[in-house]
């Protein structure tokens, strides 16, 4: 403690080099997981639909929708009759509703069933089995679009992930480089120590304790930092942008928190731990 | 206590600081090491402190082959010895009574002990008045002394200084050589570097004179001598 | 140079974080770049549609596109006659083409004009002057959707440049502290060139080419990483994701690497001139 | 060439270093500043050479006012003057003959004078054959041999040593008042701090003797003496 008070420079340096890089850390992780959110809330959405034969018997659409439902992966399914699909088409058309008005008297619908898939990947082998099942006319399941989607969001978050590992790495660097430059600048020190007869830990100790002690206080504050940006970027956003659902579970976002703090306490110590190594050399 | 047998030192760039050293001290034992500057005398005392390693030969401190001892044995080899370094070493961040009191601190000491002692040794060396100073506001004597005060106050087995007397105006010298004849005579064996021909004509110990890494003279009673 | 030879430690610890810190500005400035590019193509697809009153004659039409053309704002005008917004709706319907088929004889979808603006903030105010004119029966421009794209944009137009901006001052610090720390290991030096009579720029002079080294080399590696790490991408994107237009304009690409070596080049002086500063004062 | 009048140094932590000295050295004089260890002998030092400024007092410098140099003037004033620091301040990036080379490179030197000079002071100190060494590789007099060259090597008008002989041994010490006997015939002004009495004895130069701050003797041809 009266080395980190009397390095005071140096220490805040570091402090300050934990927090920004953590800060860099801890705002990419919520991006991430917003924006891993938003992609999982655009695939949930998917759907496909098995257009049915005209004019089936209640039994018939009861054994179809007991076939869909026994092929796995398949995560709800509901019966759309024509009517609803016709209200729905209302409703998707908004503006242009005037179009249908000739069609009321005469639905040319078909019944459909709305199928969900619990994973993307899964709707084009369930569409396919879907397709043989006896009584189904055709399956629409927006072929080029779920692929694209898919594809898409595989990529956001893969490019999304490396990214963040790339930020965790780069910030691990930058903060061990300071820890590493902070024990090289009072190099001298620790050579006087070894002369002087104190044993390996003895040495390593005090610089442990003060990595930790740097480590965490840098953590700190960018937690800090973070959450409360978080939060009130969340407040600003429900008035301004109602429709945009960012995370606002508590609980996640002190998880993310939590593991800044974790990560800074565990850098600070590993960092300062093998600085000093190399100086410990007899 | 402590034997050179036929060490021989090179440093990395080449220079044979040692050549052929055998050498014996006993417990006890007052030795003057002279020389003139480059000699050596710098490099044995560190070969001692394990700060170098032989590069051939062996050195027993204490029985003890120094060039074997395990790494975690090295700081207890080193507390038995007292050092005064050429170049002071002291913690540029720390109080005279904090470096004073470190080396206590290194050894585990009680804070009690630490607490009594460190005054007490500052005291022997005259610094009594400036035991929260930073190094950097010391002279370079009053530096010396401090650094003197750190290699005494673990009372230990051995004191090893090298010119301890070079910044020090004689009668602060003086008073310094009284302070180790004293602590010789209460047991603990005294091994000085030292240029200060007077000193070692007046003291009539033993002188080690080393020349060009060799040892050229091992006199009891001796004196500093140049070719007179 | 030969400074930075011999604390070749610290001299590649600096380098280090001048490319890491760069790194990140320059990944972020090109997913940027490219989220303002995406927001941007969304909003340009952003159209009002203008609904005619039916049977309208050659004058009156020209009448309304000349009154449409002259409203400050619009930046396209073009005739959408009954039948082709016919084939419009078939194809935007894709797999329900079916529903339409009925309609083909008797078309019951009126004339419009499709009118686009040059931003979308003017969308509202055209639309309501449009529907001022004498034979258009109703503006259709979607606007809850244009409501809310136009204020999800805007948002993620200003959190970026905000990130950015934050990301710089971060990098700025980062690196300021490493040349600081650097500068701070080899304060005696400094003290001992002005002892022995140096003039403060004498002393400052090499500091200022070593920060500028320092920084001309941080900044390429961390240009060349992002450069070619960017290119890369390009192309596994362009086969994987065809439908994804990332920035592939050479130029841009340039000018955000430019722009990198050159903020790690002045970083690197100004860091290293304001780090011996406080060790020249005499 | 050298006026202190009614100088005093106070040190921030409240050490009177100085106290009401005044003093005059004139050009080509040989002066040897004595006296015990933190008398203040290289605050005089340091006033003269403005790495510290005086409390009280004016300093003046070939009639210039020390104290009120400007910022840009301070190094002009630096250059005139050969230093060996008490505690050597050599670059310990640098080898032995560009730290001599530095001094030269720092006032604009011609690199053919560099090449040509830094050799031929180094042998005079006699480290002809340390040249291209690191200042950690060399023996504690060695180092202080280099920091002597580095003094030398521009010819200064006056040269300021404080305590220069410290880690020698007497022959080597004696070589190096041999050339600073000559150095000073040639017109240099030397002024030199010691503790090494058989040196001031012998020298027969003028000695000013600092005792707690106050100058308590000032004699042509004197002597170290302690109340002798
Ligand atoms: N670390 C080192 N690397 C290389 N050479 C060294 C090193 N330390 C000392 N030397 C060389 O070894 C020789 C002996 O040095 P040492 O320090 O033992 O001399 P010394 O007798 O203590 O001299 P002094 O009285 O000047 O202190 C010298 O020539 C010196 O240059
Ligand atoms: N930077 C400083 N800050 C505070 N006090 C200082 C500083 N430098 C020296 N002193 C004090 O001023 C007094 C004179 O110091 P000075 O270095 O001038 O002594 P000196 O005559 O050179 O002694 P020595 O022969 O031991 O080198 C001493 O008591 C010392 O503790
Ligand atoms: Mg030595
Ligand atoms: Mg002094």
């Amino acid at each position: 403690m009266q080395s980190i008070a009397r390095n005071s420079w140096i220490s805040l340096a570091s402090i300050g080099t934990v927090s920004v890089s953590l800060i860099i850390v801890g705002v990419f992780t919520l991006v991430f997981l917003n924006a891993n959110q938003f992609t999982q809330g655009l695939e949930s959405g998917l759907e496909i639909r098995a257009i049915l034969k005209n004019e089936q018997s209640r039994t018939d659409l009861n054994r179809i929708n007991y076939s869909i439902e026994s092929i796995s992966g398949v995560s709800f399914v509901e019966f759309i009759s024509k009517n609803q699909a016709l209200e729905e088409m209302k409703e998707s058309l908004e503006n242009r509703k005037e179009i249908l008005e000739g069609l009321q008297s005469e639905n040319p619908l078909p019944d459909a069933f709305k199928v969900k898939a619990e994973t993307p990947e899964q709707i084009v082998p369930i569409a396919k089995e879907i397709e043989a099942i006896e009584g189904v006319e055709q399956v629409i399941y927006g072929q080029s679009f779920v692929e694209k989607l898919v594809a898409a969001t595989r990529w956001i978050r893969y490019a999304g992930a490396g990214l963040l590992g790339i930020l965790c790495l780069a910030a691990v660097f930058l903060i061990s480089t300071t820890i590493k430059m902070s024990v090289f600048a009072r190099r001298k020190e620790i050579e006087i120590m070894v002369l002087l007869g104190a044993t390996k830990w003895f040495v390593r100790f005090p610089y442990l304790l003060e990595g930790m002690i740097l480590g965490f206080l840098g953590s700190l504050l960018s937690g800090l930092v973070v959450g409360a940006g978080y939060l009130s970027l969340v407040n600003h956003l429900d008035q301004a942008l109602p429709f945009v659902s960012l995370i606002t579970d508590k609980l996640v976002v002190l998880k993310v928190l939590g593991g800044i703090v974790g990560v800074g306490l565990l850098i600070g110590a590993i960092g300062s731990t093998m600085s000093i190594r190399k100086f410990l050399k007899t | 206590m402590i034997n050179f047998y036929n060490v021989t030192k090179l440093y990395p760039n080449g220079v044979k600081a040692l050549n052929d050293v055998s050498l014996s001290i006993c417990k006890g034992e007052f030795v003057f090491l002279v020389g003139p500057s480059g000699a050596g005398k710098s490099t044995l005392i560190k070969i001692i402190f394990r700060e170098e390693l032989p590069t051939r030969g062996q050195v027993l401190f204490g029985g003890k082959n120094v060039a074997r001892l395990r790494p975690r044995e090295v700081p207890y080899l080193r507390r038995k010895i007292g050092m005064v370094f050429q170049d002071f070493r002291l913690l540029s961040q720390k109080t005279v009574a904090e470096n004073v009191a470190f080396a206590m601190e290194v050894i585990s000491a009680s804070g009690k002990d630490i607490k009594k002692r460190v005054p007490e040794v500052l005291e022997q060396v005259g610094l009594k008045d400036k035991l929260n100073v930073l190094p950097k506001e010391l002279s370079g004597g009053e530096q010396q002394r401090v650094c003197i005060a750190r290699a005494l106050v673990n009372s230990p087995a051995v004191l090893i200084a090298d010119e301890p007397t070079g910044n020090l105006d004689p009668d602060t010298a003086w008073g310094l050589m009284e302070l180790l004849e004293e602590i010789n005579k209460a047991g603990t064996t005294v091994i000085m570097s030292t240029h200060a021909r007077e000193i070692v004509d007046v003291m009539k110990k033993r002188v080690v004179a080393i020349s060009q890494g060799k040892i050229s003279r091992d006199e009891e009673c001796g004196v500093y001598c140049d070719e007179l």
